[in-house]
């Protein structure tokens, strides 16, 4: 068992967005959260990626360590967990390039750096056309590339993406999944969280079902694309 | 006269073309989509019309008037609205607030009565505030007029932008995205509002979407970008078919 | 969450009960009965107050509630407070208390009349506390008006930097265009000095004129402010503030290099028109026009602009002119309070306008809150207030005056009350029907 | 020609000094986008710990111990001076993140600038509280020698302070484009919340940028106090004001910019006193300000403001 | 039961903040020398009245200077107020005095309007007019030069005053034009050196410059680096003995004029600087001189004035009236009597900056 999630609760302020949810995920394996807007899908990721403050009581692990004990840089740099953020979330002010190298900040190994650069080109080859280009006046969909790019160079043992398919076109949506699935094949688990439910659990092993805090379903994804609640409420019927 | 023509609209930054040669014309009532790669520059598309950029070259005509070089809020008081693809809401003001303020061109009292309350600023702002409130019940989120958008969940504030775009009272609309971030059953209600206001209100709608639903089943005539160019323009059957669109965009197998 | 009983929240909860059923009967006191019990203390201040205050062993009143007093001589803390208790909190809490329901009958009866009329009722009895409260000593009244003055600087600065969303440090500039305008212009026609020479005209028609030229000093200003709002159209955020700034060291030298009006000398023999029923019709006209301003639909674009001026543009609303009557309005107060300020104290230099003034009215404006009428009150008010209570500390004022802003800053990074609206209707209201969200004790 | 050449050499000291503070100023801005108005009085208190430091190392009296030339300790005493008023100042820097600026990351900007303002206060009055009112004479580590050049009066000082003002100016710009924490800085200043992420600590970077500002304004308040040795509480206030115009003038960011913009404030200080009466110089200084900034909205260095997506 | 002493209360309205902090501190320390000295009491007809002094801090600001005078009036009922310093405090306050009919004595603001049209305002330096043709006269006559160039703050109120009195009497005696370089810059400025360049391109043979003593030595080395050898003169505000703390040996040898001179004071003046400067630890400065003097002719006017009624309005139009009815009062820094509007009438004296940095007599001029 990879992460281990157990009395999951957070708050902003007053606002509980999440209530002691509880999950796992299995190295290598692809997981998808789904659920309606406002879920708390996203605060999910981010209390993994401990990037907001979880209330007492919650316990989360990583590979046995327990990943409370890890400030927000640190999950990066040494459980090798990336998170891909909602709203993608670049440097606008910075290239293409170096929103890349960046994410590397804390690696020391170059090769591997330069491999794993490389095989973000492979993945995105229009990333590479616009190097030097400002992030933030890249198009939309580029701008995606570059976001699962960057947490490409970040870690790889694990990689959390929050809506990576919102404002893609369908043919570069394709290829993402297609990249991302090449990433797992490569070793990398994922945990991925989707409004776009169908597409997310054709892609997923396994999934789970947010509402508004709660975790109400869990199953194989073949499951829960059969399931009638599951089909009328996230899948448009 | 068509609505709006667009002709040979051309525009750059710096050295990236990011629209060429660029053409359109938009009837009164009509719904139209426009589809594209990333970055093909649909957005900068709708930017240029709205007076954000002002086109390199090429002409913006609106009901056979010249538009380009006016700044936006001159374009937009002419009748045309829009909505943006990343929300563009003002993080500190109430639903309510939004709507009333794209009343602005609209008001029809000045300095005088905003410092001193007249009696004519009182009415004024009694009927803007209902013409809102008609807006906001359409979009079926009247009961949170008074909510501050920040706290609201997504699809209520793509909501209120659009209940906004509407206040303008535009003769067409042009709307980036209105489905993003939604799951399938929500943008199924989007495209039912969308449906339901271009009736009532009788506008022409001109859209970019990427989800292939809500595209095929709206528009009448959907033009495809690719490279800031027009690579196919036609009805939604013809577009689905269309080998270079499938190519630069569509891929093979449609995943849902 | 696991809380163990008797914790922390639990303690603070039961106390926060406990304060809810003490403060309940006062929920139904109308603004016109807590105005009755203020003008009900002033009175009783009035008469029994330098009796009792001897009695205390106090030589006098205490003029700003004794905290100077205290901070003198903390022996005579125990005095003090029996004085404030005795004169103010008690009697104020009586009369509010049991003539709640005349209160609010009459406030009710009120309502029945256009809204001008029961504002004037408040605002006449709150003249009468004013009156009478600084009536008492000289150092009150001095304080009283440099307050409601700071007040309109303050509000007026809240609409560029708060509603707007502009850091503008323009402020004392437009401050000192009004403050020379105006002194210019009653000493020349109501004064014989050897500056300007004989009055021009007999100085009896002074007061009558001189909300002209207070307004006078405003239209200045506003053109001065002209020379930030132009680049405004262009630029924002932080090349704007140094437009500002540059715009408020050029004012100064302006005047520096001025000799007509004195130069860095000053220009002093101002006669004394700000007087109380001067400073506070002028305070409440500005309340009344900036809120009535940024309530509505014309003003809310100040709002637009400075959240997302894109979305503004696109929404029809005229980007432009909304930022130039912004600067414009917020000189043309920032000019009436110079004007008002400098007949308080008659005699201004430019120096009286630089970067110490600029740095109060922005802690006035950010303490307070911004994007709320009531905050600028309450951060004016505060502020001054404050800075006369803790005179006794010396140095150490300025130690500790920065740290109470800073913690503001951190535990309310807006200001104590940033983003509300101050609906006088609703204030002027009975408030004897039970209200919806009495429910305290579960808050 | 020899009067123009003198004002010149004049403006370029005066330009120095403001060049060094507004690229302080300039780090802490163009990283975390705020209004850092304790910088001036970081920079006085950078003096005043120049001022202690050497006048301690001059009371150990080193050369004396060992044996040195005279100008050998001085020159000595100078760099140590240097090194340590910066380290220790660095501290303050961060001490001044850690109390007025971090619990406001996420606060609107212009708070975090009231708080600055506030520090700023605090420091003036503290070091008028702990060390009085009077004036401190900063010690003279530079023999002054003055040489005739051209019918030019050039000090050893003044060509001291320009060579070390460009030679910090520009290890920072290097620092800052293209070392990879002046690239963590520069991302910060986009968005700092998403920082970690990128397995880099916000809370680190926010340290060190203020603690390079920091010890750049000592840098800058040592060069002062050996050009100007008046030291008092207050040498700060203005300074600070000047270095804000400066470091946006230059350009959001923009190490060299911020330095150009020193300069260029520098020489219309001293140009417009040379060609203009002196009593109109902040008026037409300010003018010319103004008037680059009606023309060149977005300083010389900064991104049109068009193009700034984000506010 | 003891019968309750009235206390005489004297306020101090002193800048212990703000821009001038040495000042108020100067103030501050004078003062509470003095009342160590009269042993906390004045007698008065006979009777032992304790003497309170109420020492405020105006942060050198004329509103908060306005506040303090009310305050000091109104709360604390002082008998007289000793302060406000500077001209920019002094102005208001002074109105509030006037005003509320309490006198008040500025020990150091220049400004006329101060004092004038105001009964009860008095204060205790020279003005500026007496001042600017007494430095004028003393270089004309000491160094026979015809040259001048002056350096001043132009947005300060007493280095620009004092510079515009120089000018005119220096152009009095030289003729139009004989100022040859009029140079100001910007309180807080640091860097002359533009001016300095100007004053010695326009051939001046000396820079008057009557700047306060922390911005004299920068002036003086910048002029010296700059090449320039003529001498340097200045006015009563480089009085402190802070002066050549910070100036160094680039100011030994210059001349000021001023109100006393530290070195070589006789009699009361030398008593005054021994007790104060083993006191603080250093030689008071003019504004430390001035207020003892402010304090004495106070003490003296309430001693005049023969009794205290209790009855303050009546106290306090005694005082005044004793104040402005004083004649060649012996003060610290010259015999003072005051004209209609409050102005002292005394003699200047200058200063020479000796080669051990002391500030050595070098020539009175009377008026
Ligand atoms: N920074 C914040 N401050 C306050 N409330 C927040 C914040 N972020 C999220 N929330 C609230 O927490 C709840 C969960 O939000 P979250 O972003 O996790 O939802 P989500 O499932 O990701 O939704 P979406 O599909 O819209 O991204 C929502 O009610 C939201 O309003
Ligand atoms: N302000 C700008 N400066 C420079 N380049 C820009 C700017 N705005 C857009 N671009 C470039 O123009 C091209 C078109 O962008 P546009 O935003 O119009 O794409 P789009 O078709 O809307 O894509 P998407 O569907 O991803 O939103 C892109 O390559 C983008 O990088
Ligand atoms: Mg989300
Ligand atoms: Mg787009």
């Amino acid at each position: 068992m990879l992460l281990q999630v157990e009395n999951l609760a957070v708050s902003y302020g007053n606002i509980k967005a999440l209530h002691g949810i509880r999950f796992q995920v299995d190295e290598g394996e692809i997981v998808s959260i789904i659920g309606a807007n406002g879920a708390g899908k996203s605060t999910t990721l981010r209390a993994i990626s401990r990037l907001v403050p979880v209330a007492p009581g919650s316990r989360m692990s990583f590979m046995g360590k327990d990943l409370l004990q890890y400030p927000a840089h640190k999950v990066v740099t040494e459980l090798g967990i990336s998170h891909v953020p909602e709203g993608r979330r670049l440097f606008e002010n910075l290239t293409v390039m170096e929103n890349l190298r960046l994410a590397a900040f804390a690696r020391k190994d170059a090769d591997h750096i330069k491999r794993d650069m490389e095989r973000v080109f492979d993945l995105f080859p229009r990333l590479k056309e616009r190097l030097s280009q400002k992030a933030g006046t890249l198009s939309g969909g580029e701008q995606q590339m570059l976001a699962v790019g960057r947490a490409m160079m970040s870690a790889q043992k694990m990689m959390l993406l929050d809506e990576p398919s919102m404002g893609l076109a369908p043919l570069l949506m394709l290829n993402l999944f297609e990249a991302l699935k090449e990433l797992n094949q490569a070793g990398t688990t994922i945990l991925l969280v989707e409004q776009n439910a169908r597409m997310a659990l054709q892609f997923a092993q396994r999934g789970y079902v947010l509402e508004s805090g709660n975790l109400v379903l869990a199953g194989k994804s073949q499951e829960l694309l059969e399931n009638p609640e599951v089909r009328k409420a996230y899948l448009g019927g | 006269m068509p609505l709006l023509e667009v002709r040979n609209m051309t525009h750059f930054f710096g050295g990236l073309r990011a629209v060429y040669n660029y053409n359109v014309t938009i009837e009164p009532g009509q719904i139209r989509g426009l589809i594209g790669p990333n970055g093909a520059g649909k957005s900068t598309v709708f930017n240029l019309i709205t007076g954000i950029y002002t086109p390199t070259e090429g002409d913006i005509l609106l009901e056979g008037q010249p538009i380009q070089g006016l700044r936006p809020d001159q374009i937009s008081s002419r009748g045309l609205g829009r909505t943006f693809q990343n929300l563009r809401l003002w993080r500190h003001m109430t639903v309510l607030e939004h709507v009333m303020l794209a009343r602005y061109s609209k008001l029809d009292y000045g300095l005088v009565g905003a410092f001193f309350g007249t009696a004519k600023r009182n009415r004024e702002e009694a009927r803007t505030r209902q013409i809102a409130m008609d807006l906001l019940k359409m979009m079926g989120i009247a009961d949170q007029a008074d909510q501050v958008v920040t706290n609201l969940p997504y699809g209520t504030q793509r909501r209120v932008e659009l209940a906004r775009a509407l206040a303008t009272a535009p003769r067409l609309l042009l709307l980036d995205e209105p489905t993003a971030g939604m799951n399938p059953g929500e943008a199924l209600q989007m495209m039912e509002i969308i449906r339901q206001v271009h009736r009532e209100l009788g506008l022409a709608i001109f859209l970019i979407e990427h989800r292939m639903k809500v595209v095929m089943d709206l528009c009448e005539i959907i033009q495809t970008l690719n490279f800031g160019e027009v690579i196919a323009e036609g009805t939604p059957e013809e577009i689905r078919n269309h080998p270079e669109v499938i190519d630069a965009y569509l891929g093979k197998e449609v995943l849902f | 969450m696991d809380v163990t009983p008797g914790s922390l929240p639990n303690r603070w909860r039961r106390i926060r009960q406990r304060l809810g059923r003490f403060w309940a009967p006062y929920r139904s006191v109308p603004m016109l009965g807590w105005l009755v019990a203020a003008l009900v203390a002033v009175l009783l201040e009035q008469s029994l107050g330098l009796p009792l205050a001897r009695g205390l062993g106090l030589v006098r009143i205490p003029a700003l509630f004794g905290v100077a007093i205290i901070l003198d001589a903390p022996i005579l803390f125990p005095a003090v407070l029996a004085y404030v208790l005795l004169i103010y909190l008690i009697p104020i809490a009586l009369v509010a208390r049991y003539t709640a329901p005349l209160a609010n009958r009459m406030a009710r009866w009120l309502t029945s009349y256009p809204m001008v009329v029961g504002a004037l009722v408040h605002l006449l009895i709150l003249y009468g506390v004013l009156h009478i409260w600084t009536g008492v000593s000289d150092y009150r009244l001095l304080v009283a008006r440099f307050t409601m003055i700071a007040i309109i600087a303050t509000l007026s600065l809240n609409v560029v930097n708060g509603y707007m969303g502009e850091f503008s440090c323009s402020h004392p500039g437009f401050m000192a265009l009004g403050a020379y305008t105006a002194s210019v212009f009653n000493i020349l026609l109501f004064v014989s000095d050897n500056r300007f020479g004989e009055a021009l005209l007999p100085p009896v028609l002074g007061p009558f004129l001189f909300p002209f030229s207070l307004i006078l000093g405003g239209l200045v200003a506003a053109a001065g402010a002209l020379l930030v709002a132009i680049p405004s159209f262009r630029t924002r955020g932080d090349y704007l503030a140094i437009i500002s700034l540059a715009f408020m060291f050029i004012v100064k030298s302006l005047f520096e290099n001025l000799e007509v009006v004195g130069g860095a000398r000053g220009l002093s023999n101002q006669p004394n028109y700000s007087t109380l029923p001067v400073v506070f019709v002028w305070t409440v006209l500005s309340i009344w026009i900036i809120n009535n301003f940024v309530r509505s639909t014309v003003g809310k674009a100040l709002n637009a602009v400075r959240d997302g001026e894109l979305a503004a543009s696109a929404m029809t609303v005229d980007t432009r002119k909304t930022k130039m009557t912004a600067f414009l309005f917020a000189a043309f107060w920032a000019g009436v309070s110079g004007g008002l300020f400098a007949h308080v104290i008659r005699y201004i230099n430019p120096d009286t306008f630089g970067i110490r003034k600029l740095a109060e009215v922005l802690a006035m404006v950010y303490l307070g809150g911004l994007n709320s009428v009531v905050g600028s009150m309450v951060g004016a008010v505060g502020l001054s207030l404050i800075s006369e209570a803790l005179r006794p500390l010396e140095i150490y004022k300025w130690i500790i005056i920065p740290i109470i802003l800073i913690l503001t800053m951190i535990f309310r990074p807006s200001g104590m009350v940033a983003f509300r609206e101050f609906d006088v209707g609703a204030i002027l209201q009975p408030k004897d029907e039970p209200e919806k969200d009495v429910d305290y004790a579960a808050a | 020609m020899q009067f123009f050449l003198q004002n010149v050499i004049n403006a370029l000291q005066w330009g120095s000094i403001y060049s060094l503070i507004a690229i302080g100023y300039s780090m802490v801005y163009g990283v975390l986008m705020l209004f850092n108005f304790a910088h001036g009085d970081v920079f006085m208190v950078g003096a005043y710990i120049g001022f202690f430091v050497s006048t301690g190392l001059l009371a150990l009296d080193i050369g004396g111990l060992i044996g040195l030339p005279v100008g050998v300790e001085m020159g000595l005493i100078l760099v140590l001076t240097l090194i340590l008023a910066m380290i220790l100042n660095s501290f303050v820097g961060m001490a001044v993140e850690r109390i007025g600026y971090r619990p406001l990351r996420d606060a609107p900007r212009a708070s975090a600038a009231i708080t600055g303002l506030m520090i700023g206060i605090i420091l003036e009055t503290g070091n008028l509280a702990l060390l009085g009112p009077q004036r401190r004479s900063f010690p003279e580590l530079i023999q002054t020698a003055t040489f005739q050049f051209m019918g030019v009066s050039v000090t050893n000082k003044k060509i001291l302070i320009v060579v070390v003002s460009l030679l910090l100016t520009l290890a920072l710009h290097q620092f800052v484009r293209r070392s990879k924490w002046g690239m963590a800085m520069r991302a910060m200043a986009y968005d700092y919340v998403v920082v970690p992420l990128m397995g880099i600590s916000a809370n680190t970077i926010a340290l060190m940028t203020f603690a390079l500002g920091s010890a750049l304004a000592a840098a800058a308040g040592i060069l002062y106090g050996v050009a100007y040795p008046v030291l008092d509480p207050n040498m700060g206030i203005l300074f600070g004001w000047k270095a804000f115009v400066a470091a946006i003038l230059g350009g959001r960011g923009s190490i060299l910019g911020a330095s150009l913009a020193g300069f260029l404030l520098g020489f219309i200080e001293i140009f417009v006193t040379t060609i203009f009466p002196s009593t109109m110089r902040n008026l037409i200084a300010f003018g010319i300000i103004l008037i680059i900034l009606t023309f060149r909205p977005h300083g010389f260095f900064g991104e049109p403001y068009s193009a700034q997506l984000r506010l | 039961v003891q019968p309750i002493q009235p206390t005489i209360k004297i306020g101090i309205n002193a800048p212990l903040t703000g821009d001038i902090p040495k000042v108020g501190e100067g103030t501050k320390f004078a003062a509470e020398l003095w009342l160590e000295e009269i042993g906390g009491a004045i007698t008065v007809g006979g009777q032992e009245y304790q003497v309170e002094l109420v020492i405020e801090d105006n942060e050198s600001k004329g509103e908060s200077a306005a506040a303090v005078n009310t305050k000091l009036i109104t709360q604390d009922e002082v008998l007289v107020i000793v302060g406000p310093q500077a001209s920019k405090q002094a102005v208001p306050a002074g109105g509030v005095a006037n005003d509320l009919e309490t006198p008040m004595i500025s020990p150091w603001s220049t400004n006329p309007n101060t004092t004038l049209n105001r009964p009860w305002v008095f204060r205790t330096p020279f003005l500026d007019p007496f001042q600017g043709p007494v430095v004028a006269n003393f270089v004309t006559e000491e160094f026979g030069f015809t040259k001048a160039g002056v350096l001043y703050d132009i947005a300060s109120d007493y280095p620009k005053g004092l510079a515009e009195f120089f000018k005119s009497a220096w152009e009095e005696l030289h003729g139009e034009g004989s100022v040859v370089s009029f140079e100001s810059f910007t309180t807080g400025d640091t860097d002359f050196s533009a001016q300095l360049t100007k004053i010695a391109e326009a051939g001046a043979e000396f820079i008057f410059a009557p700047q306060y003593y922390n911005e004299v030595p920068l002036i003086v080395q910048q002029a010296h680096e700059l090449g320039f050898t003529g001498p340097i003169v200045g006015s009563d505000s480089w009085g402190s003995a802070e002066l050549v703390n910070l100036c160094g040996e680039d100011c030994y040898g210059a001349f000021f004029s001023t109100h006393y001179a530290a070195e070589g004071a006789t009699g009361a003046t030398k008593e005054f600087i021994d007790k104060y400067n083993a006191k603080y630890g250093y030689v008071p400065d003019d504004v430390a001189a001035l207020t003892w003097d402010s304090l004495n002719i106070v003490k003296t006017a309430i001693e005049d004035c023969g009794q205290i009624t209790g009855d303050i309005k009546a106290d306090r139009k005694c005082v005044r009236d004793a104040m402005a009815n004083l004649k060649q009062f012996p003060g610290i820094t010259g015999n003072m009597t005051f004209t209609e509007d409050g102005d002292p009438i005394k003699c200047a004296v200058i200063v020479r900056i000796s080669e051990e940095g002391k500030f050595t007599f070098y020539k009175q001029i009377c008026p």
